[in-house]
């Protein structure tokens, strides 16, 4: 039968001891799948040992972000954190919390949705006062309903799923939905005089799907550009010449590339090798480092973000002069401004409250929405959505030049979505 | 033809469909040469060919190497990374699992770790964002057919040298003694040691084999797509899939054939079809192709042992 | 096949072969009746056992084949002839002690592919032709070690001189030859590696008897070519045709030895392995004729 | 008193995990039951889909009571899966694991571009919570009851011979190709009862679900655990919903330490993890003297095996 039964006692020996050291490794380190934070200051990771017991210290506000620090989308989630913890800086400094400091911790997700469901359980069952959730839709989407049921309010970021504020009223999203700044990019093609656009999308992402077969149509009718070709293929493809080819046909003005990771940067390129001279655009997956490879291929793509550091909002300001002083020698980006802000509007809210339990904070939120906006590190941000648990931000458009970001256009802030004005 | 961009697109397309074909053909024969031989279906493989474009770019990014010293110390990696498995893992499983079945999965498992491993390693020196060799290690330009049809130079290399790798290949495993060897190997490893064949070596060259070709897919790959990330080696990998079962496992030949027919097929649909179902294609193939021939288009019958 | 069974029949108690009592085999020695060169034998087998796991296969055998000759050993099904012959060649996969040397120089314990490159080559059981490579591909395997061009040639022409009907065959798969020529493949596969010794595992198994008799004279044709012949067999009546000595395994130990002559007219040998007796249902059921049919089809 | 307190409050503590583990354990249970018999399929997973959109959909778009939701979406899943057994009733081995890897991936693919009935690349979300712990827990003991009495008796003995011999169990007159899709059947319902316990507790279903990872992790469960028995697919659910869990404390190493975990006892634990348990089992009632079973393989098998240096 089985000659499986007969065990080879050396490599069995050794298989033991590497999976007996990695559990006892686990079991003694298991107050650390909760470490807090210690890259910002020294304060915070003085009171770790403390935010991490089960009993509460007067002094401090225990958060944690349920948010992926490795796996799929590890880069994007180091970037939120950075500005998170941003975020913490200022709010401890500014005694605006009556006199407590915020303590973040986190948990990593590993960007899968099992992990991520038992991590943020064990967030909930924590004396975490709040949770940030993980950025991916489908890990936010499994996790927003163990927070509603565990009555905690849970910030989300960066992902931007419908219906996932729906799971409930302790459920906040504070990353503006690119569909609110998307309008940036179309109205600057139509100054340009853009008539004929191409386009390719990922079908298999709900934001760029919508975004590319409802949204992209309205707007550029407005403005009186036609959508020739609209390919939707899924993320997963590899290989472009065969799209490129179809981009091409009927000589459009622009191309529009609505996908994510390195499909960007590669079809770009192939569209520039192939002598296309037009305007490219993308939506703003394209940031942080997506279309370095492309080198000057990549060359004047347009993109809408949230955040650059060329805005002048003062709150942006504000964040990028923090950012640089926590971080020398490196630029903030989108993401960072997404946990930047999401921070702050948890931080506000504990201000207005004046309490930090669990109920006082979504009392905080509640108080907070109610006030219509707050400044956050991507501008003044307006809140909107179903009982204004998500925020509208002015965005802009900005270019791809030689390795870096460059602002075109700042957005209008206080708005529900930025305007076609060149209708 | 020229002045209707109707046929010009057509042609475009083909040209697409051919240096698609290549590119899966690169990936697949080192896959294929190892299940073939030594039955083992090395989900590490597409690891591998991320891994060499990985290695490509560390090598060329600061400027340290050019393109062919950079390609050939990335196949080598690329090799050392499947021998490494090999020498660790697979080796054991064959020479000491008594049932084969147990065998076979335990290679898949020790092979998905390796992948996991390798997959790790570029992630994380690269930030798991995206990266790619510079430009200016290859430059990239496009010669114009006829009408707006083109081709690039390093489709052309791409095509170029999955040709010679095919034709090498094949010609390696059915004339040269080493291939006779291999062989050999894959059907009877005991009576092939009583021959005098060093199975363990045939073994690890095998997979070097193996490995340098994903290498020089994946290098030549990164050049072309100027970017990729490390999922990349699996969405090959799936295709990859589709290329062996269609083929015929351990023909050279049908791995070609097929790679060819899936890319054209791909392309078709991506050019006329359902884009969104371009996935599909090629796991429709399978089944189909498993339902009609489930040896594969392309494999002879095989022989019993006597 | 293999037994636990202790207690050979040589010999008191577990160690029959060590103690005072002269090892059976060694009385007349096959070296003085075979054809003795100078020097040592061309293949010497001391106290070699085999032991899987619990199981002990073969327990202290040694025996000796003289340079040029050809001996056999004869043995029931299970005996341990082919477990011996294994640890011979390096291909078992078992506990194997006991020292083997091949015209002087040591060779246990190493694996197969060096065995073969110092000059001695096994014919497995059953023939093992590599099945989907053609028959000219199976005799070039058998010279994988030898790199030079024009001696393989050579090597080729000798063995298709030998037996001819690999070169009318030579482009057909292996696996579609009958089980007579693909015995033939595997003598000539054997010889492409040009060995002093060739180890024969049950050369004349699941053949009919008209094939039998060319397989024995193939043995002979190969031993005048200069080989020593180390023949295994259940077959006790054709082995003895060719064999100069020969000796007897049972539950893997040496039962008894002697000159060809000699065995064939040992009454125990007679009986349980000729067949010659009363018994001879339960000889030929050890023998196996039935199975050879069987294995035939 | 005390024990019952504090077990309470390590379930508590626990429930997320323990939620996933069983759920785990079900598709788990899909390819074990599928691989002891000789049945290199891995389309639990598909199935695993198809059960959690049916099951999913069912309770949330027609209002139907839950448990017979689950029902019709095992029995859906039954039906497709004794279809696909006939469909490739030729292939074997890893021609079979592909195959049902490609059919895994089709289903994907399927409710990928079917966004009428599945919300498409949105997904279906919303769906109301509609199973307690318990309710899966009593699945999965009952399942692993009948994987048991499949492993022991007539039924046990007969799928071990089609699985060893399929010639020999032929000519016994065991109709293997009834005992094939059988184990195919029962594998395709335990992978949608998995999928429709998932849809059902966690409310959301992507199409992204069940793809490539999820094959990869199933059959790893399995191998890792043992697929020679229910228990080493049980062990398998368990240590690999738990440990990467704990691993990522290691910080931005941790899958590779997961990896080369998977290799070592892929490599060196030929019965998997749970043989340890076996082995350490038989060693503390005393060295059991060799089973005829163990002789007979050894007779049946000679050690023959490459001689790689």
């Amino acid at each position: 039968m089985f000659s499986s039964r007969r065990l080879r006692w050396p490599g069995g020996a050794l298989a033991l001891l590497v999976m007996a050291v990695t559990i006892a490794a686990c079991g003694s380190s298991k107050p650390s799948t909760t470490k807090t934070t210690s890259t910002v200051s020294s304060t915070s990771s003085s009171v770790a040992a403390s935010a991490t017991s089960s009993t509460e210290s007067a002094g401090t506000i225990p958060v944690t972000f349920v948010g992926d620090e490795t796996g799929l989308v590890a880069f994007v989630g180091k970037e939120v954190l950075k500005g998170m913890e941003v975020a913490v800086k200022r709010a401890n400094a500014s005694g605006e919390l009556h006199g407590k400091k915020i303590v973040l911790s986190v948990m990593d997700t590993a960007s899968n949705v099992s992990t991520a469901t038992v991590k943020m359980s064990d967030a909930v069952k924590s004396n975490a006062v709040a949770v940030f959730g993980p950025l991916l839709s489908n890990e936010a989407l499994a996790t927003a309903p163990i927070a509603e049921r565990g009555k905690v309010v849970d910030i989300e970021t960066e992902a931007e799923v419908g219906g996932l504020l729906q799971i409930g009223k302790y459920i906040y999203r504070l990353t503006p939905s690119e569909f609110l700044y998307y309008p940036l990019t179309v109205d600057h093609l139509a100054k340009l005089g853009v008539k004929h656009v191409n386009l390719v999308y990922a079908s298999d992402n709900p934001t760029l799907t919508e975004e590319s077969t409802k949204l992209l149509p309205e707007w550029t009718k407005k403005l009186g550009i036609s959508i020739g070709t609209s390919v939707g293929i899924p993320s997963t493809t590899t290989e472009f010449s065969s799209i490129v080819t179809k981009l091409e046909t009927g000589k459009p003005e622009a191309i529009g590339v609505n996908m994510i990771g390195p499909a960007i940067a590669s079809i770009a390129s192939a569209l520039r090798t192939s002598g296309y001279k037009g305007t490219i655009f993308c939506d703003q997956s394209a940031t942080a480092g997506s279309l370095k490879p492309g080198g000057s291929a990549a060359n004047g793509i347009i993109y809408g973000v949230l955040y650059s550091p060329e805005m002048s909002f003062p709150s942006s300001k504000e964040f990028t002069k923090l950012y640089e002083e926590s971080f020398p020698g490196e630029k903030p980006q989108g993401y960072d401004a997404t946990g930047y802000d999401a921070m702050t509007a948890f931080a506000d809210a504990i201000a207005k409250s004046g309490s930090d339990t669990r109920e006082g904070v979504l009392k905080g939120m509640q108080e907070l929405t109610v006030a219509g906006s707050f400044d956050g590190g991507s501008g003044p941000l307006k809140f909107t959505g179903p009982e204004h648990r998500e925020v509208s931000g002015p965005g802009a458009l900005v270019e791809w030049k030689e390795g870096a970001e460059h602002m075109l256009v700042q957005g209008t802030p206080g708005l529900e979505s930025q305007p076609l004005k060149a209708q | 033809m020229p002045g209707a961009p109707a046929a010009g697109e057509m042609l475009q397309q083909l040209i697409n469909a051919i240096v698609f074909g290549s590119v899966l053909t690169l990936f697949a024969l080192g896959l294929s040469l190892a299940w073939g031989t030594l039955d083992v279906l090395n989900l590490a493989h597409g690891a591998v060919f991320i891994f060499a474009g990985y290695l490509t770019y560390e090598l060329t990014r600061q400027g340290a190497l050019s393109f062919v010293p950079a390609l050939i110390v990335s196949m080598v990696g690329a090799g050392a990374a499947t021998v490494a498995l090999e020498v660790l893992a697979f080796r054991f499983i064959r020479t000491r699992f008594a049932n084969k079945r147990q065998a076979e999965l335990s290679m898949l498992v020790a092979s998905i770790g390796g992948a996991i491993i390798i997959d790790q390693v570029v992630s994380n020196e690269t930030g798991a964002t995206t990266f790619g060799p510079p430009s200016s290690i290859f430059k990239v330009r496009e010669y114009h057919l006829t009408g707006s049809a083109g081709i690039t130079n390093i489709q052309i290399l791409i095509v170029v040298v999955a040709v010679l790798a095919a034709v090498g290949l094949d010609q390696w495993v059915r004339r040269s003694r080493q291939g006779r060897a291999v062989r050999a190997v894959a059907y009877d490893p005991v009576t092939s040691g009583l021959l005098g064949v060093n199975v363990s070596f045939v073994a690890i060259s095998t997979m070097f084999v193996a490995g340098a070709l994903a290498g020089l897919a994946g290098v030549l790959l990164a050049v072309n797509l100027r970017a990729e990330e490390v999922a990349v080696g699996q969405d090959y990998l799936l295709t990859a899939f589709a290329i062996l079962i269609v083929g015929g496992v351990g023909s050279v030949r049908g791995a070609v054939l097929a790679a060819y027919l899936i890319a054209i097929a791909e392309t078709a649909v991506v050019a006329y079809g359902p884009t969104q179902w371009r996935d599909g294609i090629a796991f429709l193939l399978i089944l189909l192709v498993l339902l009609v021939r489930p040896q594969g288009l392309f494999a002879k019958a095989q022989f019993q042992r006597a | 096949m293999s037994s636990d069974r202790a207690g050979g029949q040589p010999g008191p108690g577990g160690q029959p072969w060590r103690g005072g009592q002269p090892g059976l085999g060694e009385q007349p020695g096959p070296g003085g009746q075979g054809a003795s060169r100078e020097g040592a034998p061309a293949l010497k087998i001391d106290r070699l056992s085999v032991r899987y796991g619990h199981i002990t296969a073969v327990a202290s055998v040694s025996l000796e084949l003289p340079a040029g000759a050809i001996v056999a050993v004869l043995g029931a099904n299970g005996a341990g002839k082919s477990s011996t012959l294994g640890a011979v060649a390096g291909s078992v996969k078992a506990h194997v002690s006991g020292d083997v040397r091949l015209f002087g120089e040591r060779v246990g314990g190493r694996p197969s592919h060096r065995i073969v490159a110092r000059g001695m080559v096994l014919v497995p059981e059953g023939r093992r032709v590599i099945a989907p490579l053609s028959v000219e591909e199976n005799l070039l395997l058998g010279a994988y070690r030898q790199r030079s061009h024009k001696q393989v040639r050579a090597k080729l022409g000798e063995v298709h001189e030998l037996f001819p009907v690999l070169r009318e065959r030579r482009g057909s798969p292996a696996g579609l030859l009958s089980g007579g020529e693909q015995q033939m493949l595997a003598f000539g596969r054997a010889l492409m590696a040009d060995p002093r010794v060739i180890l024969m595992d049950e050369p004349s198994m699941g053949l009919a008897p008209a094939m039998v008799d060319r397989v024995i004279d193939a043995v002979r044709a190969i031993n005048a070519l200069g080989k020593s012949v180390l023949l295994v067999e259940q077959n006790a009546v054709a082995a003895l045709r060719v064999a100069s000595y020969a000796y007897v395994l049972d539950r893997g130990r040496i039962a008894s030895s002697g000159s060809a002559q000699t065995m064939r007219s040992d009454p125990v040998v007679a009986e349980v392995f000729l067949g010659l007796h009363e018994s001879a249902s339960r000889a030929s059921a050890e023998q196996g004729p039935g199975r050879s049919e069987a294995a035939r089809s | 008193m005390q024990t019952i307190a504090s077990i309470s409050s390590w379930y508590a503590n626990n429930e997320t995990l323990i939620q996933e583990i069983l759920i785990y354990a079900l598709l788990a249970f899909s390819i074990q039951v599928a691989l002891r018999s000789g049945i290199f399929s891995l389309a639990g997973v598909g199935f695993y889909a198809i059960g959690s959109y049916a099951a999913g959909l069912l309770v949330k778009e027609q209002a139907w009571p839950t448990a017979l939701a689950v029902i019709a979406a095992v029995l859906l899943c039954a039906l497709l899966g004794w279809a696909l057994s006939v469909l490739l009733v030729r292939l074997r081995d890893l021609y079979l694991a592909l195959a049902t890897v490609a059919f895994d991936l089709m289903v994907g693919v399927v409710a990928l571009n079917w966004s009428s009935l599945t919300g498409g690349p949105l997904g279906t979300v919303g769906i109301p919570i509609s199973v307690t712990t318990l309710t899966i827990f009593i699945t999965v003991l009952g399942a692993a009851a009948m994987l048991a009495l499949m492993q022991r008796g007539t039924i046990g003995r007969t799928l071990v011979a089609v699985r060893e011999d399929e010639q020999l169990a032929r000519s016994l007159s065991v109709n293997v190709r009834r005992y094939r899709e059988l184990a195919f059947v029962i594998s395709s319902m335990l992978g949608a009862l998995a999928g429709a316990y998932h849809a059902l507790l966690f409310t959301d279903i992507q199409a992204t679900d069940a793809g490539f990872e999820l094959i990869v992790l199933a059959l790893t469960m399995v191998v890792i655990g043992g697929f020679g028995s229910w228990t080493g697919a049980l062990l398998g659910a368990i240590l690999l919903t738990w440990i990467p869990i704990e691993l990522t404390s290691i910080g931005q190493w941790w899958d590779a330490v997961y990896g080369a975990m998977m290799i070592v006892v892929a490599t060196f634990i030929p019965g998997g993890l749970i043989s340890l348990v076996t082995i350490a089992g038989r060693a503390s009632r005393g060295r059991a003297r060799p089973s005829l079973l163990r002789r007979g393989s050894a007779a049946a098998a000679p050690p023959a095996s490459s001689s790689g240096a």
